[in-house]
């Protein structure tokens, strides 16, 4: 039950070593690692900054890590998610979730990474050939994170 | 009262943080908005679309209904656009 | 695109490395890294030996990779597949899927990985405090595996 | 004629594969497994309930009626359990 957000690189490699030592009912770990594309609405981007709110960030990924866990039996929840310059290729963010069973890691998986794409507290500003360039909210995004809206 | 910019709301302003005093006869966050449009021209102009704006009080998302006291945190940004 | 059935064990940083170096069109990688667990069916396991058909297992694994490949727009696929003896707490299964939209990725990398747990020619010996023993089918891996069948 | 046996039908026949010279009359599958219960007590056993008896032809799933052929590789499994 991690969630940090941090300018550093991460190594997830040590992360899934580190959330499954030692605890041997875990049956598998689904993991997401969100990279910067090269590309974004058809033009290149040489380089991106995601500009955060502290505080209220972790806060939010935080309640959102607590859902996941409400609504999934999850061993454990890894949220990592960069801030700051980032460049094509580089590693934005990580959503690792540890099961007994796979089909609870995968749910809780794409549900955190589904909300973090749409609702986490970012913004984005990237450089493109044409400049800098603010980037705005998408609507598929919006579907994408409204598929798990529970039920009324 | 803090606020918080973010974003290009920053940007256009130009200044990530400002400490004001809250004017008697403002008491919700739409009221704070329409006052801060006064302070300057970047003002007016990055805060002229209150769709894009949108606002936390003490670091949680609230309408332009939500009241604002003199000891709030409010953060004004737009909307995000996630990781 | 790459498959892999081994006995030794996988890294799974340096694979997820090895899969993006230099590929800045992906947005993204599922991964799947199942692990063995210290229970089943209700019972404690302290070992399991994972049996495979060598040969038939790989062309498998290629043609279901291929499939995955065929349905999704997956920049990349991996998957390693571990045989031989286990024990609780050791990887199993890495599955990897690279895409520039993590939909794809989530989607491919699941349907990899229940196929995987369901369909592919491996079976296990489980040892248990009253000895060892084959274990059964499941129908509710039928079941997971279904749900990916194609409409007619 | 190579035959493969894997997981308990392997520990309970005793051997992993054995080369069998194919009788005329076995053109099957089906026909195949019948003959291979004669050879031993431990085949007709482990052979019994052919519900769980899979087979592969030249590493290919195939039903009880499918062919099978001097020259084939034929591997007789439990159902899968996967990984």
């Amino acid at each position: 039950m991690t969630v940090k957000v941090q300018r550093e690189d991460f190594d997830v490699g040590a992360e899934l070593a580190a959330m499954t030592a030692g605890r041997t009912s875990i049956g598998g770990v689904t993991l997401f690692v969100g990279l910067v594309r090269d590309m974004a609405g058809g033009e290149a981007v040489s380089a991106m900054t995601l500009e955060h709110y502290p505080g209220m960030t972790e806060k939010q990924l935080e309640a959102i890590e607590a859902e996941a866990r409400g609504r999934w039996p999850l061993d454990d929840v890894l949220i990592i998610h960069r801030h700051g310059r980032l460049e094509p290729g580089d590693q934005i963010v990580l959503v690792a979730t540890a099961s007994a069973h796979r089909q609870a890691a995968f749910d809780g998986c794409h549900f955190l990474i589904d909300w973090l794409k749409t609702k986490a507290p970012f913004w984005k500003l990237e450089a493109t050939p044409a400049g800098e360039r603010w980037v705005e909210a998408k609507e598929s995004d919006d579907e994408a994170a409204s598929r798990w809206a529970r039920d009324a | 009262m803090k606020i918080l910019y973010f974003a290009w709301l920053r940007t256009k302003i130009g200044i990530p943080s400002e400490t004001v005093e809250l004017p008697s006869g403002v008491t919700d966050v739409g009221g704070l908005v329409d006052w801060l449009k006064t302070r300057s021209p970047r003002h007016a102009e990055a805060l002229a679309n209150s769709k894009v704006v949108k606002v936390a009080v003490n670091q949680e998302h609230v309408p332009y209904d939500h009241p604002v006291a003199a000891t709030d945190e409010v953060a004004l940004f737009p909307p995000v656009t996630g990781g």
